[in-house]
């Protein structure tokens, strides 16, 4: 018989707590749960946001007030991006740049985005957002710095709110929450938009910063970009419902679907859930329904998974092509200035490549100095050693 | 000096970071009305409100996560994981933003944050609430690990903790957290981190430790000395990472011999990089006997009916001492 | 100037793929999606299921077609897990057992899910379902053995298909749900309930266990046991809408919320979720509303951080009080039944309380035994010190 | 024999699996049409269906989670993470269930199952995705941890683990998988898990490695040899968990000289273990020198315009091999 004990599990850690201590005037216990409802729940409906649609016809009675400045100036940050990205590609092609994942087509989810946010708004992006970086303030060399594989472009610019763009896929949409907590402690009226793909939604990482936001009304607007695929996985076989909306529905985070490949719809969908989390009316999900036109990254071959005949019918929902040809329709552009702003574009990425070329420099000797605020004193013994290598092969 | 147990010095740390920094906050399961499962946070709540000292849903990687959120806004959050053995649930945020967040914006983003948790065996408690994995965390470049051996040191190394600009881990040895009081003064105090102490002076036989652990080593000292006629020298390391090699090495060249003493696991734990640094270079020449290594053996902290004998106590110090005296 | 590449990132690695040798048979890509249709979603409505309301009224439209002898069954194993947990806490006060976690109260949610399973079915509870426990198979000396901190409680008895409680809350329902997997690749036609708390819906893992089920429709029932509380923390400081069937229907999985209180509820939604699995039609989130009538575990003090007056309304709800009235109302047990079988079942639970208590010995000298299949060398050199250390203090 | 690369051997090993057990399956990431992100898995698919082989969704964590599940219901599910810095993802299921739940269960559930994944440094890619991490796992009690360095060892090695009742972690060094092509025979080979290999014999110092570190440390053996008359023994660990202990002690007694390589990180690493393995018992009275580590420094793997002097190369190998030899 080996039953018998000397004392009770915890007792030296846990002795009986004495309740009449306790503070009892911060417990808020909710109302006690009253009798079991019968009756069913209706879920409500998720709406879905179009505005100028594939055939470039405007839903009038949607029809937004934008100042003629602002829709030009979103335009011309599509066009960038586009140019960015297609030189971004030339150079990986030719060797001089590295893995990465072309935005091609996804360009109004980007700029859309970001379009509410003010300099005191934060961004947290993913690795698939260069017009949305480019918007808030990062320089083109300095993506091609980051993508090219110096530490050098990973930092945000001084000013710049945004956390740096995320490898590890859905692993920054809880700091970005966690910003909005802070937020919301300081009374900060602003907000911070994140966003993440259709694959990344199955991390749980992400579905816990859906519930932590939505406990706490957090100032946060959580944009899925569901372009369809996550490398080769297409949604059906990434979800087991094609309406990711739906899932903010399910942790109370207010959800709204949005034709991703119209600016209009997402500026005014993003205004509108910016604007409901700076009033403290907390999150929103919002679905952007788009599609990865291209290479996952360059170093896939999206031919080997999927019938590139699919890409296709998207060719025609070209977010640039149907907002320009709207623009052009009602006279805020010049049919000629689609051709003259891709030029101009395309020049200010050239100068951002020269501007790389020339001061992107390699700083082997510098790989120890971020880790801590000061370096321990054993990681400094380390360090001397990797240095003794370096100069012995002679790298400076 | 008022005597404090671990527990209350702890909550003593929390209370005077809330009280002078605005930007501390607390975060954590049950921390809030409940004042924490061991009442390391007990009425701070009622003390800085819930927005100061948050009750968390049930998911350590978003308490972590969020956490380190907070922190990049500018706040200093010290989020507790109510036992250890969840940390394993926080490991991605942990790992990839907690510890590499500053690296990876080059200081533009500081992670100023703790991450508190009980950690270890010895309250009879169900599976996964005893772990000692200390060893994942020094492995981890740009965390520093800290575990107190005792109530003073324990407020005193929160407290810097709390301050210190890069992101700690904060062990919390739950086996002494009322085991015994010590004089805590009122006054704040505070330790330098990555210092390890020299608790007591010998010249026979190293033996380095911490955490719970530092109890049944202090035993083992007085029983050397009063039984053996050995003297040993008791190094309590107080930071897992970095660890203080200077302070290891200038006893262990003196002593000649070493014992490492730890809870946590042995294959990769603490005790093989102690052994390895004084093994490489420094100490090696001064080696009178090979080092020895007491720790908890590499299978799952047991069920709690077994788990009195798991851990080296006192006696296998002695033996151990005892042996290598008499090595030749 | 340090741009320039010798290498294309990867190259060595990732050769250039010949597509036409890769297995496109395999590839069933979805068919392209479409426009983007604007109107907006019904997300429907989540049914709420009762049957006997707590003044005891039965939905006669519902009367479910259980017959006598399983309905006294389900009785009887209600009564019995009541019996068992009060014996358990007494135990525990007295020293004699390790910290638990009573169950008083959620008898119905517990009785009612594994009601439908046969033994080829799988069960994987969560570390408060004592009552689901004992039906399935586990003998209460063993459960006693388990909860006493000796490891020979913890595995299934052969021949019950259930996995061992989980105390790391949430991390069973993935392994649950792989199970579940397995079973629909061997075309396996049974099924698998796994349940947890509230509080437990919080962690990510749970969330990805939904997705998987649902792409799978793999046949499981996610059984969320809301009882309020989790330790100290209340449904409104856990969750952002405390409708937890929703995040099922987020995930595509079909979800209903049922009343735990009501035993006859929770066998049928049960019956019919685990029977939709069996079919192949996918998996069911049953969300089962009940309350924490005790403590959280025996180490933890309740009226430190809820006002106990809300505790009372629900001892009218008292799942095993609502039913056994109805029993006899409808003269499927006699007046003076409940008292027998309380004192029958109380009688049980001391026969097995003396099986633990002369058969529980705890063997130290096992506790390398069931780590590896034959135990490493190096493990084995560990394993002779540590029986050294036995030998020196004289444990057996 | 046929010559074969690293990524088309395990390739081989896998269909043979797939082929001879219907219990076998496999998970992961695009590891269907697409094959794997390094086409490990090509053709597989095709091959055994979309059952047998399955495209996870984007889940590390519910990918391991669900594999344990799939092993207690008697499958034998290989699954692949896509690089190993996704493991921290699934940390929580790897340390609570897959090396646990055989333990928990006093062995109803052994957990038969294997977890692929490639890692280390050396193809230029992005952040997190040249970790070397094994010592995380070292440190776990219930894993057995498996790290090829060639094609032929790989397709052995991980045939035995498929087979092996225990669950393996199978770390795949990432930028040999297609450096060389080595004999690998159509005939189904295992390899015994759990030894290391003498990699080439001598008797002036013994030099540790495994994966693809075996290169530069072959190298450096040819040009001791060649330019410095130092004959140096290599030792292949193959197995970090558990680690052979007999064969490293068997050599560095005789050499009394020992250099440890590792692309993991040095605190706690592997490397700290073989140390303190051999400073501890019976390799301490023959040690004529310190034991040297040469691995990554403790700091995140560097982006990649610096990373190719980030590990250590041959030239080091030798230049410690040098020094040892000198000391005195
Ligand atoms: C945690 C993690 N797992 C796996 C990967 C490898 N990976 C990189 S991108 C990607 C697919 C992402 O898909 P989605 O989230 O839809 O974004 P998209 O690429 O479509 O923009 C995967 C699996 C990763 N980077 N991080
Ligand atoms: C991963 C993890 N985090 C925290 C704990 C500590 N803990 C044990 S039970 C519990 C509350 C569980 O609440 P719920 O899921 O609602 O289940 P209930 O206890 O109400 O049945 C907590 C936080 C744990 N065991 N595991
Ligand atoms: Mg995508
Ligand atoms: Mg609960």
């Amino acid at each position: 018989m080996a039953v018998g004990y000397t004392a009770l599990p915890m007792s030296e850690t846990e002795p009986p707590i004495d309740a009449s201590t306790q503070p009892r005037e911060a417990a808020s216990p909710p109302p006690p749960p009253g009798e079991f409802d019968p009756r069913s729940i209706d879920l409500g409906r998720v709406e879905c946001l179009q505005i100028l649609n594939e055939r470039g016809e405007l839903d009038e009675g949607l029809t937004p007030d934008f100042s003629d400045d602002d829709l030009r100036r979103v335009h011309r940050a599509m066009v960038l991006s586009r140019a960015f990205d297609a030189r971004m590609l030339a150079m990986q092609r030719q060797g001089q740049m590295g893995t990465f994942a072309p935005n091609i087509g996804q360009e109004a989810c980007m700029i859309g985005q970001v379009w509410p946010l003010g300099p005191s708004d934060w961004f947290s992006p993913s690795y698939r957002a260069f017009g949305a970086q480019i918007w808030r303030g990062w320089s083109m060399e300095r993506l091609m710095t980051l993508w090219a594989g110096y530490h050098e472009g990973f930092p945000p610019p001084e000013g710049v709110n945004d956390l740096p763009f995320s490898i590890v896929i859905g692993s920054h949409v809880l700091p970005a929450t966690g910003i909005a907590m802070g937020m919301r402690r300081a009374a900060d009226p602003h907000c911070v938009v994140v966003n993440f793909g259709d694959g990344a939604f199955s991390q749980g990482a992400v579905a816990e910063a859906l519930n932590f936001a939505a406990v706490e009304k957090a100032p946060v607007v959580f944009v899925c970009e569901n372009n369809g695929w996550a490398i080769s996985t297409p949604l059906a076989k990434q979800a087991g419902s094609d309406l990711l909306a739906a899932r903010g529905v399910g942790y109370g985070v207010h959800a709204i679907r949005v034709d991703g490949n119209d600016i209009l719809a997402m500026m005014t969908a993003m205004g509108e859930a910016c604007e409901r989390a700076r009033r403290g009316e907390g999150p929103t999900l919002v679905e952007a329904v788009t599609f990865r036109m291209s290479l996952h990254t360059t170093a896939d071959d999206p031919t080997v998974y999927r019938d590139e005949s699919i890409v296709e019918p998207w060719k025609s929902r070209c977010p640039i092509k149907r907002f320009e040809s709207w623009l052009v329709r009602t006279g805020r552009l010049d049919p000629t200035d689609g051709d003259r702003i891709r030029a101009a574009c395309e020049e200010e990425v050239l100068e951002a490549r020269a501007r790389f070329r020339s001061n992107a420099q390699a700083k082997p000797r510098e790989a120890f100095d971020h880790l801590y605020q000061s370096i321990p004193p054993e990681l400094e013994a380390q360090r001397m050693e990797y240095l003794r290598r370096l100069d012995r092969k002679g790298v400076e | 000096m008022p005597q404090r147990t671990m527990v209350e010095a702890l909550n003593l740390a929390l209370d005077e970071a809330l009280g002078g920094d605005d930007q501390v906050c607390l975060m954590g399961q049950d921390i809030g009305v409940n004042g924490g499962v061991f009442r390391v946070t007990k009425d701070l709540q009622a003390k800085y409100g819930e927005d100061r000292v948050m009750d968390s849903p049930l998911a350590e990687c978003g308490i972590i996560g969020t956490a380190v959120g907070m922190a990049v806004y500018g706040m200093k959050p010290v989020a507790e994981i109510q036992f250890s053995g969840f940390t394993m649930q926080a490991f991605d945020q942990i790992e990839q933003n907690m510890a590499r967040l500053r690296n990876r914006t080059q200081g533009r983003f500081p992670i100023q944050m703790v991450m508190r948790t009980p950690y270890g065996g010895g309250i009879r408690a169900v599976e996964h609430h005893s772990e000692s994995r200390e060893a994942y965390w020094a492995h981890t470049p740009g965390l520093k690990v800290v575990i107190p051996s005792g109530p003073r040191n324990a407020r005193a190394l929160l407290a810097a903790s709390i301050q210190d600009p890069d992101p700690v881990v904060f062990y919390e040895p739950k086996s002494i957290y009322r085991a015994f009081r010590e004089d805590v003064p009122d006054e704040p105090e505070q330790m330098e981190l990555g210092k390890a102490e020299v608790a007591r002076s010998g010249s026979d036989v190293t033996i380095i430790s911490y955490g719970a652990m530092m109890r049944p080593v202090r035993e083992a000292a007085d029983d050397l000395a009063e039984l053996h006629g050995i003297e040993s020298e008791l190094i309590d390391l107080l930071s897992i990472s970095p660890i203080d090699t200077d302070t290891l090495l200038t006893s262990v060249t003196r002593t000649g011999r070493c014992i490492i003493v730890h809870e946590g696991h042995q294959t990769c734990g603490v005790g093989a990089e102690i052994a390895a640094r004084l093994a490489e270079g420094g100490a090696f020449q001064y080696l009178l006997a090979p080092i020895r290594r007491l720790t908890a053996a590499d299978i799952p902290f047991p069920y709690f009916q077994i788990e009195q004998h798991f851990l080296p106590d006192a006696d296998d110090v002695v033996a151990a001492a005892r042996e290598l005296m008499e090595w030749t």
